[in-house]
């Protein structure tokens, strides 16, 4: 039945598909209350336990390419969870859209402000799709202004604006109220002086050998993050891995209620 | 003297004052300690520039990054094509994660050679961008066919008729690659062309600093031969080769912040110390 | 336009909104919401071209209307799913798609668990502190035998006693267990503050490649004419 | 590992095992013990304060998309949005993935009605904003400056715009809760918040918060696995040195040929 069809058959049954489709959506409205829980419970545990045997089942096959029964339905499941997922972009534009088309249609205060958004909105798809279907020179300009010449420069702006706030930060953090500040503080400190040229000047009278080497300020820097940051790091991967994977199992299981589906269906 | 505490205005203007003036002018600036994967970096083009079995190969400049990420990776490429161009080896410029990098690297390329003398064509070539989804395929076809696998250059000359295509058909003709990156594009590399042909290609990674954590375990696997890591890698091959250039001033730049900071740091100390004593003076 | 026209109009719109962005590190002012506002537009419309050049169109359109895989249009009524937590009486249909998303998911935890984890289980469980492969590796200069054993053992101590520290199930009481605890959270501090000093570096060189960028980009190269 | 080598097999069920066990013996009743978390404990101050300054409260429920991670923080987030709704403080919610905005509307606006509260629960209190990283953290900075709320509360991924938000957050003079998995986020939070939930707190939050039985059944099964980790390696640790990497050999993974990678004649020094 699922056969690659082309011209008239193709339409023929991409028609027949939204028949079908509608249908089903119909079907859907009239599930019972009462079995509309246990459905998606079921939906849940299977699209789980499609991924968990997939990874847990024996494989064979060479050495560079393992596989088993479901192997192969890994990439088009996850192709069209991706398409999904760009389908669900509409309920965002629709949310953005619609709070600041009101404000625009009701000229509340900072209108001028929604409506350029909604422009430059429209201006992005003509320029950014337009450029892949209209071969003339305005869209491609179009999109050079706007995606190059502003997207791409606000982008650049707001990550580099960061450094900003970090001195700000630390400014006002970095500060020796406590035990645990002042480690944060001196760790920080070494850290900063031995990643640049200045820094390292401070301690480059000290040979680059044998034990002595050790009080060289990049030296130190190195230390603490590989020797004290790598395990300290690696001790809060361990709890944060047994945490997603116990959460994942609760989701999964649905065993988990409360948080959200709180409401009776 | 009492210390005031700084409005962070102030220290925002501060910022952008010490951050500016070196790229404006040439400020002093001592040598950086030069690490172990620069050192291995620069061993490496040493090593395929005068070894006679890599000498005469092609070497990818793959440019993959966009100016966001400008000043460490336009700064690494700026001083390794210098030293490239100073032994004197042909290049290609090559881009495959974003457009923007076949521009800046073809315009730095441009500029670098015209010093040199080199002749696009003859000396270098700019293979232009290919869009990041068929990476994959078209480096596994690349392995065994150039010409075929990329068709044309930035200006759209079929690569069989650049002259200097002529000597470079497939992966056993390329002698070095050097990745310029702001994420992990190097793996693809690593992946599906290094190890490809007859023979295993260098491989030199220039990560921004961020990337470069990642990146260590595969200098020790011995995948990559030699990195820069972000502005501080650029500076310390600068030194190396004694020759001062953007990621020096840039370094200035660097190092004169994070001085800029630790001072900031000691002063908003020395206040609350202050601050601290004139309270219990007035409580008492 | 020509070229050298629309590469100026690029720059200067770069420049402004560069500067109208910085503007907020003054205080929220109408500049800043005039950008902040056409950011947020210009990110829709490009989260939209996205979708629909990188994904729907290869990933979907294409396999349906030119390769003929008609059951492609069942995506439809999958995605229209989403929308019905605008209707009051099906809202729960939304929850229905939302559960194949969450079981997904959760579904591949146990993969990227192994993958995570297992290495690193595997790193902590093999260090050494006789016999040590570290020293001729490379980039290990200046490392010697005893050095290396005793970075080893406290790779060990920090990690279990941050560990340690995170442990909720009982009461940390005793004279062991509250200092043990106590030197995972001083080592933790030790590691945040080495992340926030070596994260510096990064965020500069942005700074440094803006500056560049209104320096000389700007300046130099189209007010003074330099190169 | 793309899939399961026998050892995984075996350790990875026997982890799932101990902790739906732990799930499902809280469920039946049996009675369950957690320390106290201060990080935690301060979420309440924080809402506490907000309804004393009568301005709102800004929730953000980080950059993931549908995954654990997001959704642990939406769960924290609607315990956060019944407290604020309890005592008729606003919340407001920037979406960043937009196939997330129906759930955490419906997570929300039931927060709203637990409390009692539905007439108070707007919809465009919970709005998607944007799904590129900076253009989210500009509008969350324009939004936190112009509303000037008493409280923000930053669960789930962050990436390098965590501290932007912080900063303006700090500016406005928010008192500030984060907690992220992504640890190396959590230097910024220390810098600019109030309270960071650091690690795995992060996962018992929403267990401390609600002291619901499934919650705290899977915390103390959590601290036994994490206990068994810490054991089982510390065991390899001691086995390696005896020459035995009995321990070690259970993680090898057989799908990846590390081995066999080669080194170039020269350079990798």
């Amino acid at each position: 039945m699922f056969q690659v069809q082309h011209g008239a058959a193709l339409y023929t049954y991409i028609a027949g598909a939204a028949v079908v489709s509608v249908i089903l959506f119909f079907a859907l409205t009239l599930v019972p209350t009462k079995l509309r829980r246990p459905l998606i419970m079921a939906v849940t545990f299977a699209a789980g336990l499609f991924y968990a045997l997939e990874f847990f089942w024996p494989v064979s096959g060479p050495e560079s390419d393992q596989k088993n029964f479901l192997t192969a339905y890994i990439k088009p499941f996850s192709d069209i969870t991706t398409v999904l997922q760009s389908f669900a972009l509409g309920l965002g534009v629709y949310s953005l859209v619609s709070i600041h088309m009101r404000k625009v249609a009701r000229t509340q205060s900072g209108w001028a402000y929604s409506l350029v958004l909604i422009v430059s909105m429209i201006v992005m798809v003509i320029a950014h799709i337009g450029k892949e279907y209209i071969k003339s020179p305005w869209v491609h300009q179009l999109n050079d202004f706007a995606y190059s010449g502003l997207m791409k420069s606000l982008d650049a702006t707001m990550f580099s604006i960061i450094a900003f706030y970090i001195v700000s930060a630390a400014y006002r953090a970095f500060r020796i109220r406590s035990t645990e500040a002042t480690i944060l503080l001196v760790s920080a400190g070494i850290i900063m002086l031995g990643q640049v040229a200045i820094g390292q000047a401070i301690t480059n009278a000290i040979p680059n050998e044998g034990l002595t080497a050790n009080f060289r300020v990049e030296n130190m820097a190195n230390w603490i993050l590989k020797k004290v940051n790598s395990p300290a790091i690696m001790a809060i991967d361990f709890g944060l891995g047994v945490g997603g994977l116990a959460t994942a199992l609760r989701l999964w299981l649905s065993l988990e209620r409360g948080s959200y589906f709180e409401e009776e269906l | 003297m009492r210390i005031p505490q700084l409005d962070r205005r102030v220290l925002y203007m501060l910022l952008a004052i010490v951050v500016s003036i070196p790229l404006l002018v040439n400020v002093p600036l001592p040598p950086p300690a030069i690490t172990p994967p620069t050192k291995s970096f620069y061993e490496t083009i040493e090593t395929v520039s005068t070894d006679p079995k890599t000498k005469d190969k092609l070497v990818i400049i793959s440019c993959n990054f966009g100016s966001g990420t400008l000043a460490e990776n336009l700064s690494q490429l700026e001083a390794t094509l210098n030293h490239i161009v100073s032994k004197r080896m042909k290049f290609a410029i090559f881009a495959f994660n974003d457009p923007q990098g076949r521009d800046l690297g073809g315009s730095t390329a441009q500029r670098i050679a015209d010093k040199a003398g080199y002749k696009y064509g003859k000396d270098w070539v700019n293979w232009g961008f290919r869009p990041p989804q068929g990476i994959q395929s078209l480096l596994k076809a690349m392995v065994n066919d150039l010409h075929g696998a990329l068709g044309t250059d930035v200006k759209g000359t079929k690569l069989s008729a650049i002259p200097m295509m002529a000597n470079y058909k497939k992966a056993d003709d390329v002698g070095l690659i050097i990745e310029y990156a702001a994420s992990d594009t190097v793996k693809y590399w690593v992946q599906f062309f290094q190890r490809a042909g007859s023979t295993p290609i260098a491989t030199l990674f220039c990560p921004t600093s961020v990337m470069a954590n990642e990146a260590y375990p595969m200098l020790e696997t011995g995948q990559l031969q030699g990195m820069l890591v972000g502005l501080k890698g650029a500076n310390e091959f600068e030194t190396v080769m004694k020759r001062p250039g953007f990621a020096t001033r840039a370094s200035a730049s660097l190092s004169y912040s994070h001085l800029l900071i630790i001072l900031l740091i000691i002063l908003g100390n020395v206040g609350m110390i202050q601050d601290r004593k004139r309270q219990q003076g007035a409580t008492k | 336009m020509k070229e050298e026209t629309v590469k100026l109009i690029v720059i200067l719109l770069g420049v402004a909104s560069t500067l109208g962005i910085y503007s907020i590190l003054y205080k929220e002012n109408k500049v800043f919401r005039f950008f902040e506002h056409m950011y947020l537009g210009l990110a829709a419309g490009y989260s939209i071209s996205a979708a629909w050049n990188d994904i729907l169109r290869p990933q979907w359109w294409t396999l349906m209307m030119i390769e003929g895989r008609w059951w492609m249009l069942f995506a439809i009524p999958a995605a229209m799913m989403f929308y019905m937590i605008y209707s009051k009486q099906n809202s729960w249909m939304s929850r229905l798609i939302f559960g194949l998303f969450l079981g997904a998911t959760a579904g591949q935890t146990f993969q990227s668990f192994a993958a995570d984890y297992f290495p690193k289980f595997r790193t902590a469980a093999s260090k050494a502190v006789m016999d040590l492969p570290e020293v001729n590796q490379p980039g290990a200069y200046g490392l010697t035998p005893y050095s290396a054993a005793l970075n080893n053992v406290l790779f060990m101590v920090i990690l279990a006693s941050v560990m340690t520290y995170f442990f909720f199930s009982f009461e940390q009481k005793g004279k062991v267990i509250p200092s043990v605890s106590k030197f995972g959270r001083y080592t933790l501090m030790v590691a945040f503050g080495a992340l926030f000093g070596s994260t510096i570096m990064a965020r500069m060189s942005l700074l440094i490649g803006r500056m560049y960028f209104l320096i000389h980009d700007f300046v130099q190269v189209q007010l003074l004419h330099m190169q | 590992m793309n899939h399961a080598t026998w050892p995984a097999r075996v350790i990875l069920i026997v982890i799932s095992a101990v902790i739906v066990w732990t799930v499902i013996a809280a469920q039946r009743g049996k009675k369950l013990f957690i320390r106290r978390i201060p990080g935690l404990t301060a979420i309440d101050e924080a809402v506490g304060r907000a309804v004393e300054m009568g301005r709102g409260i800004l929730l953000s429920s980080g950059l993931g998309g549908i995954d654990v991670v997001t959704l642990q923080a939406l769960a924290i987030c609607t315990n956060i949005a019944s407290a604020a709704a309890r005592y008729g403080t606003k919340v407001q919610m920037p979406i960043y993935e937009a196939a997330l905005l129906p759930i955490a509307e419906d997570a929300i606006s039931s927060a709203y009605n637990k409390a009692g509260r539905s007439d108070a629960f707007s919809s465009d209190d919970v709005r998607y904003l944007s799904n590129q990283q900076f253009a989210y953290a500009a509008g969350v900075a324009g939004m936190i400056q112009r509303e000037q709320y008493a409280a923000t509360f930053l669960f789930g991924t962050f990436f390098a715009e965590s501290l932007i938000m912080a900063e303006n957050a700090n500016m406005v003079g928010a008192i500030q809760v984060a907690g992220t998995p992504s640890t190396t986020q959590i230097p910024f939070f220390i810098a600019s918040c109030d309270y960071v939930i650091i690690g795995d707190e992060y996962y018992a939050a929403t267990a401390y918060l609600t002291r619901q039985p499934t919650l705290l059944g899977s915390m103390i099964g959590q601290d036994r696995v994490k206990i068994a980790i810490l054991v089982t390696v510390m065991l390899g640790f001691l086995l390696t040195m005896a020459k035995l990497p009995l321990v070690k050999n259970l993680f090898e993974d057989k799908d990846m040929p590390a081995a066999s990678y080669y080194s170039p004649a020269k350079g990798g020094k």
